[in-house]
């Protein structure tokens, strides 16, 4: 099935893999994860790692830079046996790495999660002064411009995994690995992160880059290796696929909705906008987070919220949810002024709110997918009126089934499915709560294509089907194809809400989100 | 410098001219009940006294006593006393005394301090006669019988002084004659819960009992609750000898579920506050006062019984 | 475009956020500082002898070895572990040294360091425990209290009156400043080690490595930082403090004894927690543990002073303080949880 | 989309399978206890009807397990909420002091009435306790370890001011039921608690309680996002924490008939504390087990036992219960278990060394 794999005739003219891993084998307790799975890395080439949620990737990662043992099989770094005991051990050998969730400690400044443990020292004493120009340097390379001396914690998700990057980028290392990086990325940031990553590659380093974008494989990647359900598919240089093929090695079939949704429910969304809105927000407000913004959400409708990285998206949906409290403006659920102070208030009324952090704010890691599937509607009935065992596995099995989570066992513990898959549990949380506003933070983060669309589907399933959606996506297209109307942020402050019709083009939106004003 | 001048000297002598005189007590706890009859006493006898009492409860602990120590000497309280929780490591809060000039008296048990000079006088009792007292009572008890006697022992807690002087008076006594014989010897941590399930656990491991020695009353109740329930006699099939004389083991024994009680009198307020008046005066004393205690086998019990008030 | 996005994420710091969260993270600490003061105020106001500077210096003389504990114990907990063998460990240094010192004649100059060794060693094999078999901090300590206060036990029952010169000597030296006021040495030693935790966890790698071994474990794993040897050292790190504090308890007690520093375990964490390091680890300071001793220093203090209250009365009091002080600690520093 | 081959193994059972063996150690733990002490005592098994009662060293094993089992259960609730309850020993000894202050003083101390009047009366102040615990932890956010040791330290003040730092004997025959007493020859106190473990157990796991703590525990920002009112939930366990200490002092105290204000519950905290973390639940909240828990303060008290009866000499007492609870947390430990058996097996450690990067050998795991 996989093509002999050819080295990268073009660069450098080494043809001996500085990292390859051969007949790779990894049995997690019931999952046989990785099967034989072998990849090779050259100096100077940036090669995509790609397949399904639950193929397989990170964990190969994993079993790569000493987090796992493996089972089974070899790695050779140029060209010698050898493994890592340690990430640590694979950062001294020059290999570095960015893990898919944000892996950095929110306790301790930016500063210190660029550089910890190669802090620039004096007289065997840590230089801060140093230490917090040269975390500041590294970040502007990103166009980050970050107070360096705050901690980590405070930041949105989107930036913490761009200090996760940078990071690693400054090990200089032979081989620099990144596993789904651009997950929660502007275009903006993934178009700095490409600069960045295409100088390393031209200084000679060997990119291993984990996405589940296929427009950013192309656009970026000399190599793909495929992996599909823990085995290998191939190993192609990237001339040699097309989007479709690329799909269907890595499904092993045809994808049959590829096509997207191609409607555009501009129509129904005027109509809609002169009929009761469900939600009514005036002059809502939090110091420090989000300027006051009105915003009204119908019943059926869409909003997309659109900004840059950073412009208070997952603020206002917070204020919102009550997950954070507003210092003023107010309210109203169906004509009826209400308090969201805190999460309970909000889902009461039927608002249902999607973290895009769903590590640290998402999941409860140990128990099991069923139980953070049923969490959130159990949370609501109160535990005196609790949801049967029976019925508590059929909700698990549909929504298991209905967003295809896998491993399909109810009963396995969520932390350890894979990133995508932990996503769609999230997804089925909220979902199955039937909620009348649901407020999705990047809910396609991390996930493939296949169910990238499925989920698309569904949300305009939900919206035809009367749901009011508050949709946040770092993907403009997507934003722009799902989306009724669009509000834009900009600095914490509601600059534009746009009607979502033919007038609006990505570079309309672009404009605006970047200049603050609707042309 | 590491050499200062001896602060304070003159606050010694202001008792002398008529003043009231301020006690500073640092008691080790309120462990038992036996430590509170003997708190309660010492309050009690400086009220009547008309002392003025600083008390300091030290929780068991040696560190909060020289805390409090320290205390008293900033205060400068004119007299100070305490019941050392262990004999030692008193030598440099005591040496901080004598430079301010406090007078320091000990109550219930002694220190080991080579210098005596550091303090006046000791008032209290000797754990280990008290063990040894347990011990003749025994010896004459089984005088015409014949071995082995099988003993079992309930310590008190490990380590602190009444049961390691407890243990070794007692010990003293019965190693002249071979019958006697100790099978078993456990903590029973002073409580009686802890007399109880340790009793229990010796009434099933050891075959054959014929004493049993308590450190104190406390473990001595608990361990007749546990002889009760194991369907023996206390006091007939297995003798009890108890230390401390709490009232409660004053009604077992008259109930014949004890057949000895060596006291360990806590009654020395009224000693101690006498004692306090001639040193803040400046008069000589004893430098050993020994309280009034006794032994009490069952046919005194009931005799002894109404004049108990702990 | 690309200057949106900058002068977006310069917004990302909360402009409009009056404090930054750094400070926000210290308030606690100043907030800690001046109930203290206050509560100092207050003694003044209402004992004699209270007002003076020799009674803040008390509170150094009597607390300096729980400080140096308390400093071991921080470490340990702001990698959200814990470690309750240091109150059995300190008992353990006294024994060992008044038995070394005063039944087998050995010079105090060579006992110190091999208690200290002990100590250190002792810590190094737990932290190996924990980290190499991940078995639970507690369970690891708590056998480690029960073995080393069990090896009190098996070396004397009773307790050892240290009669060494030297010792002794160096136990009753005061060193005099202005005012005929006084601190022991131990005061100085326990200072010196306070300064240079300050230095070690905020100034080397091991102590931002402390940090982030607390902030988020497998975190830290992932970054490349050298989880497994920071975690066995700060046991050990928190071994060699429990040792020193045993031994300027020592010092203090000029005895060794089995009883010692009971319950001190509880102390120390008490007086971390209460100086406002969070047990769940990653977040605190060493110099709030120094408030946290001197909390509980001053309390003591107080009701020593107060000299009215029976045995129980004493106990409550020392709570209702407590719970006036936390209370207040919270309410003042912002009603948030500092978790989460 | 297709089902995945390499992936289709049993994966039902697992979970199942895996509740099924994190009791499989401790309950062989302590059956190797309990073997242990047979080898020593040949009798210790057995169990002989004495005074119309069960007679025998079990019997004292559960029937002294009874409180901290009591103890234990309420904290395993505490620390799965990531909390963690020191008060519990003054409340033991509150609850004894209050209920034998009342029977002592009452007109008729041998009568049910009394006797159900004192047991209330030490629930309802339990409550109380536990309302205050509840309110520090999760109304003001004092850290659950601070929080509760504010009632440590003061509480075992009021047990003994109630108590006027005196032993308070009592002679109440109802009273004495509840902890030495025995119903159908069984010890009441055996039976007591199993109901309410039992009890404990129906209700979280067949409400959503139990669930909704492990949550709690788990994550607690993601808890509040899914609107779980965690407020609430803490200060329900820490009443329930209290309440079930209040039970064991009830138990402690009846079964001496006597309320020791200083002495009742002294270190209980940590014995409890232990039993929870030997029966495998984390300090660091979550998932818990209630059947380990059970376990866990059994091994405890059987350890108690073990010394008494192979006369183990009070010094060294500690030192054997050290090595004891290393070796059970050893073989708790996965990962000792795995590295053990692991080298019994392999036999081919094949190493590789590269050039310079890493110094080290490494072993490759297979
Ligand atoms: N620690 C673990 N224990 C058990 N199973 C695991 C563990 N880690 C991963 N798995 C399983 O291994 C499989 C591969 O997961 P992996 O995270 O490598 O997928 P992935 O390809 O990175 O997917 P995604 O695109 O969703 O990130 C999944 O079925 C997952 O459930
Ligand atoms: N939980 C939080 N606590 C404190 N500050 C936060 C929190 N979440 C976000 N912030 C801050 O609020 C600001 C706005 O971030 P927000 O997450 O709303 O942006 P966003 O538009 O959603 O961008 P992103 O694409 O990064 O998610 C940022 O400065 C961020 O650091
Ligand atoms: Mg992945
Ligand atoms: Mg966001």
């Amino acid at each position: 099935m996989a093509t002999p794999p050819t080295p990268r005739p073009t660069d450098s003219g080494d043809p001996q893999p500085v990292l390859e891993a051969q007949g790779i084998r990894k049995q997690f307790p019931g999952v046989l994860a990785l099967d034989g799975v072998a990849l090779r890395l050259f100096p100077g080439e940036v090669h995509a790692l790609m397949g399904e949620n639950g193929a397989g990737k990170s964990t190969l990662i994993k079993v790569l830079t000493g987090v796992h043992p493996a089972d089974g099989g070899t790695i050779l770094v140029d060209g010698r046996p050898h493994v890592f005991a340690d990430p640590l051990q694979a950062q001294q050998a020059g290999v570095s790495t960015v893990y898919q969730e944000v892996n950095l400690c929110p306790n301790i400044s930016v500063a210190e999660n660029v550089l910890i443990g190669r802090e620039p020292r004096r007289f065997g004493l840590i230089h801060w002064s140093a230490m917090r120009q040269r975390a500041a340097e590294l970040l502007t390379e990103l166009d980050l411009g970050l107070d360096v001396t705050s901690l980590l914690g405070s930041h949105s998700l989107a930036v913490q995994q761009l200090v996760a990057i940078v990071r690693a980028v400054d090990v200089s290392a032979k081989v620099l690995v990144l596993d789904e990086p651009t997950s929660s990325l502007d275009r903006e940031e993934v178009a700095q992160l490409f600069t960045l990553v295409r100088r390393l590659r031209d200084r000679g380093v060997a990119i291993l880059f984990v996405t589940h974008f296929l427009d950013q494989v192309f656009d970026l990647c000399d190599r793909v290796t495929i992996l599909r359900n823990g085995r290998l598919e191939g190993e192609y240089p990237i001339g040699e696929l097309t989007p479709v093929t690329l799909v269907q090695r890595m499904i092993g079939g045809e994808l049959a909705t590829l096509d997207q949704l191609s409607v555009r429910a501009h129509e129904e969304a005027a109509q809609r906008a002169t009929s009761e809105p469900f939600l009514q927000a005036r002059r809502l407000t939090r110091t420090g987070s989000v300027e006051p913004y009105d915003l009204d959400i119908h019943a059926g409708e869409v909003i997309g919220l659109a900004g840059l990285l950073g412009s208070g998206r997952t603020e206002v949906a917070r204020l919102l949810f009550g997950a954070d409290s507003a210092d003023a403006g107010e309210v109203s659920i169906e004509g009826r002024k209400v308090l969201l102070r805190t999460p309970r208030h909000a889902i009461a009324r039927g608002i249902a709110f999607c973290s895009e952090n769903r590590k640290s704010e998402g999941l409860v890691g140990e128990l099991t997918v069923r139980e953070n599937i049923v969490l959130a509607l159990q949370a609501a009935r109160g535990w005196t009126r609790p949801l049967s065992r029976t019925k508590q596995d059929e909700l698990a099995r549909h929504w298991i089934q209905a967003l295809d989570i896998r491993p399909g066992d109810p009963e396995a513990q969520v932390r350890h499915l894979s990133g995508g898959n932990q996503q769609k549990v999230l997804l089925a949380r909220w979902l199955l709560t039937a909620p009348r506003l649901l407020i999705l933070d990047e809910p396609t983060r991390g996930i493939d294509i296949g169910a990238k669309a499925e989920i698309q589907k569904l949300v305009a399933r939900l919206a035809g089907e009367g749901t009011a959606v508050l949709f946040i996506s770092a993907e403009l297209e997507e934003v722009l194809r799902l989306s009724h109307r669009i509000a834009v942020l900009r600095d914490h402050r509601m600059v534009a809400t746009l009607t979502n019709d033919d007038t609006v083009t990505p570079e309309r939106l672009l404009t605006t989100i970047a200049t603050g004003a609707d042309s | 410098s590491t050499e200062g001048p001896a602060a304070g000297s003159s606050s010694g002598a202001k008792a002398g001219s008529g003043k009231t005189i301020t006690l500073g007590f640092a008691q080790v706890g309120a462990e038992s009940g036996w430590r509170t009859a003997n708190t309660k006493s010492v309050q009690e006898a400086a009220k009547k006294a008309g002392i003025t009492l600083k008390f300091s409860d030290a929780q068991q602990k040696q560190e909060n006593q020289i805390k409090a120590i320290r205390t008293f000497i900033q205060q400068k309280v004119d007299v100070i006393a305490f019941s050392p929780v262990v004999e030692s490591g008193w030598d440099p809060v005591l040496k901080e005394a004598k430079d301010a000039g406090i007078p320091v008296i000990l109550t219930d048990r002694a220190v080991d301090s080579k210098d005596t000079s550091l303090y006046k006088t000791f008032l209290g009792s000797d754990f280990v006669k008290e063990g040894k007292s347990a011990g003749e009572w025994l010896t004459s008890a089984y005088a015409n019988e014949q071995g082995p006697v099988n003993i079992v022992e309930l310590q008190g807690t490990t380590g602190s002084a009444p049961a390691n002087d407890r243990k070794a008076g007692f010990a003293d006594v019965i190693r002249a004659d071979g019958k006697f014989k100790i099978v078993a010897s456990q903590s029973g941590d002073f409580t009686r819960a802890k007399g109880k399930e340790v009793m229990q656990a010796f009434l099933k491991s050891q075959k054959d009992i014929d004493v049993l020695y308590a450190h104190n009353d406390d473990m001595a109740l608990g361990a007749i609750q546990a002889i009760e329930e194991s369907g023996k006699k206390p006091g007939t099939d297995i003798k009890v000898i108890s230390v401390d004389g709490i009232k409660d083991a004053f009604v077992a024994m008259t109930e014949g579920k004890i057949n000895v009680v060596v006291e360990c009198n806590p009654l020395l307020g009224d000693q101690l506050m006498e004692l306090t008046k001639k040193v803040a005066a400046g008069e000589s004393v004893p430098p050993r006062v020994e309280t009034q205690e006794g032994v009490f086998p069952q046919d005194k019990a009931a005799a002894a019984l109404p004049s108990r008030n702990y | 475009m690309s200057t949106g996005t900058a002068s977006a994420a310069a917004g990302l710091t909360r402009p409009f956020a009056t404090v930054s969260p750094r400070t926000r993270t210290r308030i606690p600490l100043i907030v800690t500082a001046v109930l203290l003061l206050v509560m100092f105020g207050v003694g003044s106001v209402r004992y004699e002898g209270f007002l003076s500077a020799q009674v803040v210096l008390n509170l150094l003389i009597d607390n300096g070895f729980l400080l140096v504990v308390a400093v071991g114990a921080t470490f340990v907990i702001l990698t959200g572990g814990i470690d309750l063998s240091v109150g059995s460990m300190v008992a353990l240094s006294t024994t060992l040294t008044a038995w070394l010192v005063e039944s087998h004649g050995w010079p105090l100059a060579a006992v110190i360091p091999l208690v200290l060794l002990v100590g250190a060693a002792s810590g190094t094999l737990m932290g190996w425990i924990i980290h190499t078999f991940e078995i639970q901090p507690f369970i690891v300590t708590l056998a480690g209290m029960f073995l080393a206060r069990g090896l009190c036990y098996t070396i004397s029952t009773e307790s050892i009156t240290i009669s060494d010169p030297t010792t002794a000597g160096i136990a009753q030296t005061r060193l005099y400043g202005p005012g005929g006021l006084f601190v022991s040495i131990p005061v100085v030693i326990a200072l010196a080690v306070l300064v240079t935790a300050f230095v070690v966890l905020h100034h080397t790698r091991f102590g931002r490595n402390v940090y982030a071994l607390g902030g988020n474990e497998s975190s830290a794993r992932l970054m490349g930082l050298p989880v497994g040897s920071t975690k066995i050292a700060v046991y050990a790190v928190s071994g060699l403090c429990s040792a020193l504090g045993g031994v300027l308890l020592t010092f203090y007690m000029l005895s060794g004894y089995a009883l010692h520093a009971m319950g001190m375990e509880l102390d120390a964490i008490a007086a971390t927690v209460i100086g406002g390091t969070l047990l769940t680890g990653g977040s605190g300071f060493v110099l709030g543990t120094a408030l946290g001793v001197l909390v509980l220093g001053m309390i003591q203090t107080v009701v020593n002073f107060q000299g009215t209250l029976s045995s129980w009365w004493t106990r409550i009091v020392i709570g209702a303080l407590l719970l006036v002080f936390i209370v207040l600690q919270r309410l003042m520093s912002g009603r948030r949880p500092a978790a989460d | 989309m297709t089902t995945q081959p390499a992936k289709s193994e049993a994966v039902g059972g697992i979970g199942r399978r895996l509740a099924g063996h994190r009791l499989l150690w401790p309950a062989l733990i302590l059956l190797a206890l309990l073997l242990g002490n047979l080898a020593f005592h040949h009798d210790f098994f057995s169990v002989r009807v004495r005074d119309g009662h069960l007679y025998g060293s079990l019997i004292d094993i559960l029937q002294f397990g009874a409180p901290l089992t009591l103890v234990a259960l309420g904290m395993t609730l505490v620390i799965a909420t990531r909390g963690i309850d020191l008060s519990v020993g003054s409340t033991v000894a509150i609850a004894g002091a209050l209920a034998c202050g009342h029977i002592s003083t009452a007109a008729h101390p041998g009568s049910v009435a009394t006797m159900l009047t004192a047991v209330a009366l030490a629930l309802g102040v339990a409550l109380v306790l536990g309302l205050a615990n509840g309110f520090l932890v999760s109304g003001l956010g004092v850290q659950p370890i601070v929080a509760t040791l504010i009632l440590m330290v003061a509480g075992r003040g009021v047990a003994q001011l109630i108590t006027g730092g005196q032993i308070v004997t009592v002679t109440s025959a109802p009273y004495k039921m509840i902890g030495g007493g025995y119903w159908l020859t069984f010890p009441f106190a055996v039976l007591l608690a199993t109901a309410l473990v039992a009890f404990t157990g129906f209700v979280t796991r067949r409400s959503a309680l139990g669930m909704l703590i492990e949550s709690v525990g788990g994550n607690p920002s993601a808890s509040r996002l899914v609107g779980i009112r965690a407020g609430g939930l803490l200060a329900l366990v820490y009443v329930f924490s209290a309440l079930c200490a209040a039970v064991a002092g009830l138990m402690i105290s009846s079964n001496v008939s006597s309320a020791d204000g200083n002495n009742a519950g002294l270190w209980i905290e940590l014995d409890a504390i232990l039993a929870v973390v030997v029966g495998g639940t984390a300090l660091t909240g979550g998932r818990f087990s209630l059947g380990g828990t059970v376990l866990g303060a059994l091994i405890i008290q059987t350890l108690s036992t073990t010394v008494y009866s192979l006369g183990v000499p009070p010094e060294t007492t500690l030192v054997f219960k050290a090595f004891v609870v290393i070796v059970v947390c050893l073989v708790q430990s996965p990962v000792f278990r795995a590295k053990v058996l692991r080298r019994r097996r392999t036999t081919t450690p094949r190493s590789h060394t590269t050039a310079g990067t890493a110094p080290q050998q490494q072993e490759v795991r297979a």
